[in-house]
């Protein structure tokens, strides 16, 4: 009892040891499957894009922190590696390094730091970054490259969804089979392509509990419910749940990206809303859109609802409405 | 003056005022913007139909009008097809060039587009678009090459390639084609398009 | 079917603001909150469907058979601002609260592009009646959507640690851009 | 009644009151046409046209129009100005004409112009009302040729149509699309408060 | 037998082994005791004595005043040294009379109660409970004799007796329960008796099984309609609110009382020291406290007088460990920091706890993980409760419920972030309470 | 001829019809506001600070004309200011006294010791509800809750550790008075000669040991002039600011903590 400095502060005093690095990190371990599946399937191209994305992303960040003179330490928190690594993720492997890097420019300061930065920005800055450079160059970013795997030579070359989409994939009987979706052996952003590294990756978070288990949930039920009913209706011309859940970035998306906590809502119900909405959104998209693939363009939108959602759906305190 | 009076009385000759200057105006510049709306028309047509003299209405409707090209002797040498269509993003309007009998199709203009430029909007672009369209087989309907063929070469007589990574405007031009074909076709059979009845000019 | 595409379209894929950029001042000086921002965007849909009635008939019943094409700017805004005028005073008589609300802003539905620039477009793409008045309502509403969404997340801001230069309009304009981005994926929806 | 000098009158449209950076003022057109230099362009002079002769007929006449039907005046005055416009542009600028869409006739509502009738030309004289509608006018111009010129240079790589950039640019279609309008206005404000505040700390 | 409990809540660690098997032990009154007149929820109590009086064991000292006051009693005798403000273990000084101790203990009142107990009226426990200055020993030291007289129109059904003692740490209540299981009984009965109450319902949690054992053996040879309840460990399983909710369903009404719902709940060392204090006559002047924590050098749990230094607790059970860098009187969820070990002990401390802090972890901003929000027992937004507080939008805060915050410290234990979430809650009502003030002055 | 004709009765009955509904309108729609609230708002400093009770200046301006308040509850206007509302009222103003905020604190980093570590939220107020950040328990507790309250910039943290007002800039709005948790602020008319700096009600040698700058109740100030200053709860009190003789301040000022006396310059900006 010598030391007169006792800790001055608000109850409680003890605390979970859990902490914003620690789930960070998490969130990068879980995306070791899908990164070894993307180094597997593209080789150089995929090492080049992921470190120059994570690196521009760190750079951005802390320039915007020394900008801000805000403590340096928030550089290490891993959110920004996260955003660097989806963002590489979703591009597709033939992106030339320069657009990738005014990508990764983009998604750290108009899509996280002009809001305040970390857990303050209403939109997904990985997703930020990858529907500027979709928008701003839609032909480099549907450019596809065959897996290294494939050993192939085409100029051209479809995902599996612009396969379905704009070939007739199902008439011409050259649907990709789903055993390639899950393995990762087809075209396409370099972490979508792997069905299994990234389940394993997204149930690695859910048993964690680093995710909330009704994002993916609610995405894979309203998007199977709702490609359900038109293949049911006419398997001739629609692909089935599988194929869609499969296939494209929905699993990168449902797992990594919807789940992302800051731009999603905090209750309950919310996030029901917000999940079921991006399935159904998929679902639209893919299936009546512009677009073979709609996972983006879904969450950014759901996104723009989370304001609105937490605050429509307040849970009832308890005893809330009981007359006193 | 009380004040209501005034009120009425100085907007109403304001109005008056303005109603009168503008009709001047309007006047003045009615038949120039007529005559720059007809030239257009007109330039598109001589371009879809090479060899056109004079030009004349045939028949129309709303999103489709058809139109004669003429000669030097005033024979109609070509239907000129002035059709519009929703693309990727909003409408899309397009003059088609073809012979008499509707089987050949000569050459294709885009008029009107707002698709996203450097993609949707290369279908103005004659190398990689409007190129393909030239002297096609439209005996039936024309269809699309997907993924696009290297060369034109390689596509059949009644084959237009697609721009890469536009394909749903190039569908939709395909699209506005086809139909607005289909539909002048049954014209032609019904006789609505004689080139005597309906002479505008 | 047709007039389904003209509505979800108003909505979602031409959107007033985020596509065609009518109506920005509403858009920006009143998304602070969503209360507000609610009443405007009723107000404007409101206005909007009366506008899409009002011009089509005097497009369609003067203008077109007299010729009269050029008087279609004057006749527009003075109808349509004698219209809110009205309507706004009515406003102010019956629902004070209401007015307050919108403030300063009700009579600036009277210069909004977005009133104009709908009674503009439906004549410049030839819309019948019907048509018209479903194009008016949608585009009312979507006007709405995207208001309310930027209120929602204008709130959101408010307790954010957006940095001092950027609060305000800018992060408005920024957002705003997303959003535009975030809708773009409806296009090609309607075919 | 204003009390600057002329000079002064003119100049604070440029800067100090500049009708977009600083007041906010007529974003429709300034988002909507700047995606070609010479779009902008188009629509900064028709704007100009519109202000310049409104002002002057708003001045000249002020003491004639009771106070209660002035904003209806002020619209016939301007909806004039704003066809003659039109139709000019119409007439002899055919392309020009059809780029610009319906944002030509939307000067009308164009919020810098009424506000400036109510403003100013409703409380100035004919001469001062001129000047103010020039000064306004060129802070107008202004914008739109920065804005323009940012958007159709990454945009397409070229200015008023001539290619600027290098052949190894590939250009950012985002800019000419709407999200890039917003996004390029925004951080175009950020800098000019940005500019502001420190002018504003240095005094 | 099913274990009841709550939705959401938090596991944090027990620690209870460090004192669970200690039996309560006394601690001399020491030399010198402060006594605050004010240790419970209300309004300070008026100084019945001035500096140089000479008082008693059990005297009273402080007079409530008005209803939500309670009387304060001395805990030693000897001599008054001083009447003013000092240090209080709230945070706060308040004032305190001073008293030296003469070692003699010379009690105040020499007559026992020589009528049954149970043949008072309601008023007759109630007024020997106001007289005894007993407060609520579970927290909150709200006055008891209030809680003993529901008003009128709210006829109480049940009584729980709340032996949950959910807080990690502590074991004084648990130790009572295991040593004096039939004073907290017969409390309770009497208190059954003072609220009209039908039932009585003794809720232990089920990491306290022995003591549930020997309850459920006890309450056999009681006539009273009772039950004794396992509850699950789960915190804060004994907040009030909370326990209702898992015993019988039912939901007190935001802003309410557990009147609301027909319920009266008592902490069991209350029930005891209304035992004490109607069969004795005996005033709130001891209570058991736990000192513990792996800062103390041998944790115990002990009887102390109130008005004892903490300095004298804790030098009994060893004195601290070098590397103690924090000191909490009460438990570690909602416990009240300390600087000083000069302190008194007071009626609403269940324990003085100390150990060595983890380094404190870097605050980050709100990263909206919802973590707060699947976890707060009352099933508000705590997240958006703090910014609101933080950004200065208290209507928006008093709107989402601020004041609902029962303070139990859930969410902040689980924020990865490390947000003082509790202290913005606690900022939040305290500046609502200001604006009313300001509001109806 | 009727293509001039068509159009300017076109026009014309437009104008016609529009001037008669704004006529209608103007008529049977209008609400009567009063003017002289435009006018009045116009005069106000526009701080919207909210010191006068209303909310904002335009509501206040609404209370003064109709008569629900006085022109000078306004604390921000200046003695000009209120005049010339009041004129335009025509209802006469009360003569304003000039006031000035003032701290009743010396217990700068160096006088006050640190109780502990501080681990919580950065504001007094939040400080203070776990008892605060000092070993005093009535002293200024430095996170600055008064600086970022004042609406006019009047007051700044000094090196020290303690805020000082900036005379040229107060406006006496008392926000500073309501936002200090610890109630260190207290508005004084600006010619106040002599002020108790400290709050504390510790004994004497418990705020000695606390704060080398605190009131330990000594008595040498109450003695040198016992009709305006006494001592109660352990700190010195001026009873009565107008009954302190100017000759007694020497001896006053012999207070062995300086915890009494003048402003000095460093309490003043
Ligand atoms: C999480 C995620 C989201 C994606 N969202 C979109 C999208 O919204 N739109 C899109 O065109 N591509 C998106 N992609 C890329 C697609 O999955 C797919 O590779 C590509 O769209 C198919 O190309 P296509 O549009 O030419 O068919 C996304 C990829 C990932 C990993
Ligand atoms: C911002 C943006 C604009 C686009 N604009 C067009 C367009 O104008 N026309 C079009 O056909 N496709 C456009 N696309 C691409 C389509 O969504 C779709 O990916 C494409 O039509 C698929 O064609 P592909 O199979 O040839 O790659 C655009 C994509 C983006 C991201
Ligand atoms: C978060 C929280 C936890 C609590 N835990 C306990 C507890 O474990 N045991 C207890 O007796 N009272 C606990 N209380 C206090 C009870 O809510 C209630 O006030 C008390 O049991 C009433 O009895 P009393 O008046 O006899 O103290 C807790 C309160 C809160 C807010
Ligand atoms: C489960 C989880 C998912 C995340 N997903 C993303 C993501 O999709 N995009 C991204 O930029 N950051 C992601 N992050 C990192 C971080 O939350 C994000 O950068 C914040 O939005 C920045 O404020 C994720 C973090 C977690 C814990
Ligand atoms: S908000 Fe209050 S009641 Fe809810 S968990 Fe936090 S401290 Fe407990
Ligand atoms: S637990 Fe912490 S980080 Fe998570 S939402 Fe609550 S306050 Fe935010
Ligand atoms: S807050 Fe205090 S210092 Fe600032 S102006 Fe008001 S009274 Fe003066
Ligand atoms: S608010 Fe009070 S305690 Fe805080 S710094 Fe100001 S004077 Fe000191
Ligand atoms: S310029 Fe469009 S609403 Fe103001």
């Amino acid at each position: 009892m010598t030391n007169n400095a006792f800790i001055l502060q608000s109850s409680p005093h003890f605390k979970d040891k859990d902490s914003v690095p620690k789930i960070m990190y998490a969130v990068i371990a879980s995306l070791v499957p899908a990164v070894a599946a993307s180094l597997y399937f593209f080789r150089f191209r995929a090492l080049v894009l992921l470190v120059s994305c994570v690196a521009t992303c760190l750079v951005t960040e802390a320039l915007f922190l020394w900008l801000r003179r805000k403590p340096l330490h928030s550089l290490f928190d891993g959110s920004a590696v996260i955003t660097g690594l989806l963002l590489a993720m979703t591009l597709p492997p033939s992106l030339s390094v320069e657009l990738a890097i005014i990508g990764a420019v983009m998604a750290i300061a108009i899509g996280k730091q002009v809001f305040g930065g970390l857990g303050y920005n209403i939109f997904n800055p990985a997703l930020v970054g990858r529907a500027f450079l979709q928008t701003a160059f839609p032909v480099a970013m549907t450019t596809w490259i065959p897996p290294a795997t494939l050993k192939i030579q085409t100029a051209t070359f479809a995902t599996p969804l612009g396969n379905l989409r704009f070939e007739d994939a199902i008439a011409r009987g050259t649907l990709t089979p789903l055993k390639d979706l899950f393995t990762g052996n087809v075209g396409g952003c370099l972490g979508e392509t792997s069905s299994f590294a990234l389940i394993l990756g997204g149930l690695y978070l859910l048993s964690r509990r680093v995710i909330d288990w009704r994002i993916p949930l609610g995405i894979l039920l309203s998007l199977t419910a709702f490609t359900g009913a038109f293949w049911l209706a006419n398997p001739e011309k629609y692909a089935s749940p599988l194929f869609h859940i499969l296939a494209g970035g929905l699993l990168i998306g449902a797992f990594f990206m919807a789940t992302d906590m800051v731009t999603s809502p905090i209750t309950p119900l919310g996030t029901w809303i917000y999940a079921l909405g991006i399935g159904i959104v998929i679902g639209l998209i893919r299936l009546f859109g512009g677009f073979a693939e709609g996972v983006m363009y879904s969450i950014l939108f759901m996104n723009a609802f989370v304001p609105l959602l937490n605050r429509y759906t307040r849970p009832r305190i308890l005893g809330e409405g009981r007359k006193a | 003056m009380k004040l209501s009076v005034r009120m009425v009385v100085v907007l109403t000759s304001i109005g008056l005022l303005s109603g009168s200057f503008l009709a001047t105006v309007g006047h003045l510049t009615k038949e120039r913007i007529a005559l720059n709306k007809q030239r257009e028309i007109e330039e598109a047509i001589i371009q879809v139909i090479p060899g056109t003299v004079s030009t004349q209405k045939l028949y129309e409707e709303r999103d489709l009008s058809v139109y004669g090209g003429k000669d030097e002797q005033g024979t109609v040498i070509g239907f000129a097809i002035h059709a519009s269509g929703i693309g990727f993003q909003d409408r899309i309007t397009l003059m088609l060039g073809t012979n008499t009998s509707l089987e050949r199709t000569n050459r294709l203009a885009i008029l009107d587009q707002k698709e996203t430029p450097g993609l949707g909007a290369k279908i103005t672009d004659a190398e990689s678009f409007l190129q393909y369209w030239e002297n096609r087989d439209c005996s039936g309907a024309i269809s699309l090459r997907k993924p696009a063929a290297r060369s034109a070469e390689e596509l059949l007589p009644s084959e237009i390639n697609t721009i890469t990574g536009a394909t749903i405007s190039s569908e939709a031009v395909l699209g506005i084609v086809n139909s607005s074909l289909e539909h002048t076709r049954r014209l032609l059979k019904e006789g609505k398009l004689s080139s005597e009845a309906q002479d505008v000019n | 079917m047709e007039l389904v595409a003209i509505f979800i379209s108003a909505i979602l894929i031409n959107n007033f603001v985020l596509y065609y950029f009518l109506g920005i001042c509403p858009f920006l000086g009143v998304s602070k909150k969503i209360d507000s921002a609610f009443s405007m965007g009723l107000a404007v849909t409101f206005v909007m469907t009366i506008t899409a009635v009002v011009s089509w008939v005097i497009n369609h019943w003067i203008l077109i058979p007299h010729e009269l094409d050029y008087l279609k700017i004057v006749s527009f805004i003075l109808v349509i601002a004698s219209l809110v005028q009205l309507v706004e005073m009515f406003i102010r008589k019956i629902s004070p609260p209401l007015y307050q609300a919108l403030g300063i802003y009700l009579p600036l539905i009277t210069t909004n592009c977005a009133i104009m620039g709908l009674a503009l477009l439906a004549a410049l793409r030839d819309y019948g009646f019907v048509e018209a008045v479903i194009f008016g309502f949608g585009s009312g509403l979507g006007f709405t959507l995207a208001i309310i969404i930027m209120a929602g997340i204008r709130e959101q801001l408010d307790l954010a640690e957006v940095p001092e230069p950027l609060k305000g309009a800018v992060i408005a304009l920024i957002v705003a851009g997303i959003l535009a981005l975030a809708f773009n994926g409806f296009i090609g929806m309607i075919k | 009644m204003s009390t600057k000098t002329i000079g002064q009158e003119f100049i604070k449209g440029l800067w100090d009151e500049n009708p977009v950076f600083r007041q906010l003022l007529g974003l429709c057109p300034t988002l909507a046409v700047t995606g070609a230099v010479i779009n902008g362009l188009a629509m900064g002079l028709a704007t100009t046209f519109v202000l310049i002769f409104s002002s002057l007929v708003v001045s000249s006449i002020k003491k004639l129009i009771p106070s209660q039907v002035r904003i209806a005046s002020y619209i016939i005055i301007i909806a004039t100005f704003v066809t003659v416009a039109d139709r000019f542009l119409a007439a002899f600028f055919p392309p020009i004409s059809k780029n610009l869409g319906p944002y030509v006739p939307l000067i009308v509502v164009n919020c810098i112009i009424l506000g400036r009738q109510e403003a100013f030309s409703s409380k100035n004289t004919v001469w001062r009302s001129l000047i103010d509608a020039l000064g306004m006018s060129a802070g107008f111009v202004l914008a739109m040729l920065v804005l323009s010129a940012i958007r159709e240079i990454l945009g397409a790589g070229t200015f008023l149509g001539y290619q600027v950039m290098g052949a190894w640019f590939e250009p950012w279609i985002i800019m000419i699309l709407p999200p890039g309008a917003f996004i390029t206005l925004g951080i175009l404000l950020a800098l000019a408060l940005h500019i502001e505040h420190r002018t504003k700390s240095r005094k | 037998m099913s274990t009841k409990t709550f939705p959401h809540g938090i596991h944090p660690p027990e620690f209870k082994d460090l004192t669970a098997d200690k039996g309560i032990e006394s601690l001399s009154p020491p030399e010198k005791v402060m006594i605050p007149l004010l240790q419970h929820f209300g309004k300070p109590a008026k100084p019945l004595v001035q500096k140089g009086d000479e008082v008693l064991l059990g005297q009273k000292i402080g007079e409530g005043q008005t209803l939500f006051s309670a009387s304060v009693h001395s805990s030693v005798s000897g001599k008054v040294i001083s009447v003013d403000n000092y240090d209080h273990p709230g945070g706060t000084p308040v004032p305190t009379v001073s008293i030296t101790n003469d070692g003699q203990d010379n009690p105040f009142s020499e007559k026992k109660e020589t009528k049954d107990p149970f043949s008072f009226s309601p008023e007759e426990i109630r007024q020997k409970v106001r007289e005894a200055g007993v407060v609520g020993m579970g927290g909150a030291a709200f006055p008891t004799a209030v809680k003993l007289s529901p008003p009128k129109d709210k006829p109480i059904e049940i009584l729980i007796i709340n032996g949950c003692e959910c807080e990690p740490l502590l074991t004084s209540d648990y130790r009572l329960m295991l040593e004096a299981p039939e004073d907290i009984l017969k409390g309770a009965e009497l208190a059954r008796i003072a609220t009209g109450a039908k039932r009585i319902i003794v809720g232990i949690e089920d990491n306290k099984k022995k003591a549930h054992e020997i309850f459920r053996e006890k309450i056999q040879s009681f006539d009273f309609d009772g039950e004794v309840a396992l509850l699950k460990t789960k915190y804060p399983q004994g907040a009030e609110k909370n326990l209702i909710y898992a015993l019988l369903r039912r939901q007190v009404p935001t802003g309410g009382l557990p009147f609301d719902v027909g319920v009266v709940v008592q902490n069991v060392g209350t029930a005891k020291a209304i035992w004490e204090a109607v069969s004795e006559g005996k005033p709130l002047y001891e209570r058991v406290i736990s000192v513990s924590g792996q800062g103390i050098n041998e944790p115990k749990n002990i009887l102390v007088r109130i008005g004892t230094p903490f300095k004298n607790a804790v030098e009994f059970c060893g004195g601290l460990k070098e590397d103690v860098d924090i000191l909490v009187m009460g438990g570690p969820m909602m416990g009240i920091v300390q600087w000083s070990l000069d302190v008194p002990v007071v009626k609403g401390t269940s324990g003085i706890l100390a150990w060595a802090a983890p380094r404190p972890g870097l605050e980050y901003p709100c990263i909206r993980c919802g973590r707060c929000v699947d976890n707060c027992p009352m099933t508000l937004v705590p997240t958006q409760l703090a910014r609101y507080v933080k950004f200065d939008d208290m209507s928006a805060a008093e709107k989402w419920g601020v004041q609902d915050c029962v303070e139990c410290g859930c969410c902040q234990y689980v924020c990865p972030s490390k947000i003082p979430l509790v202290h913005w809650m606690r900022v939040g009502k305290n500046r609502i309470i200001a604006l009313k003030q300001k509001k109806s002055a | 001829m009727m293509e001039v004709f068509v159009p300017v009765i076109t026009m014309g009955i437009l104008g016609l019809l529009f001037s008669l509904g704004l006529v209608f309108a103007f008529r049977k729609l209008r609400v009567y506001e009063d003017p002289k609230i435009e006018e009045v708002s116009e005069m106000l400093p526009q701080a919207n600070c909210g010191a006068c009770g209303y909310a904002g200046c335009r509501a206040f301006a609404e209370a003064v004309v109709k008569g629900e308040t006085t022109p000078e509850s306004c604390p921000v206007s200046d003695a000009e200011g209120v005049k010339q509302i009041a004129e335009t009222l025509g209802v006469t103003a009360a003569e304003v006294v000039k006031k000035l905020a003032r701290l009743h604190c010396r217990g700068t980093h160096e006088a006050a010791k640190d109780r502990g570590t501080y681990l919580g939220i950065s504001t007094c107020d939040a400080s203070h509800l776990v008892g605060g950040n000092k070993q005093c328990s009535y002293g200024c507790l430095h996170f600055g809750d008064c600086v970022r309250a004042c609406p006019f910039d009047a007051l700044y943290m000094s090196e020290e550790g303690l805020p000082v007002v900036i005379e040229d800039k107060c406006t006496a709005c008392g926000k500073c008075v309501e936002a200090c948790p610890r109630n260190l602020f207290e508005l004084h008319p600006i010619s106040q000669g002599i002020i108790v700096f400290c709050r504390s009600l510790d004994r004497g040698p418990v705020s000695r040991k606390v704060c080398k700058n605190a009131c330990i109740a000594c008595g040498i100030c109450a003695r040198a002039c016992p009709e305006a200053i006494i001592i109660e709860n352990n700190l010195a009190i001026i009873t009565d600011y107008k009954k302190i003789d100017p000759e007694k301040i020497p001896e006053i000022e012999k207070c062995p903590t300086d915890s009494i006396g003048r402003l000095k310059k460093e309490d003043e900006g």
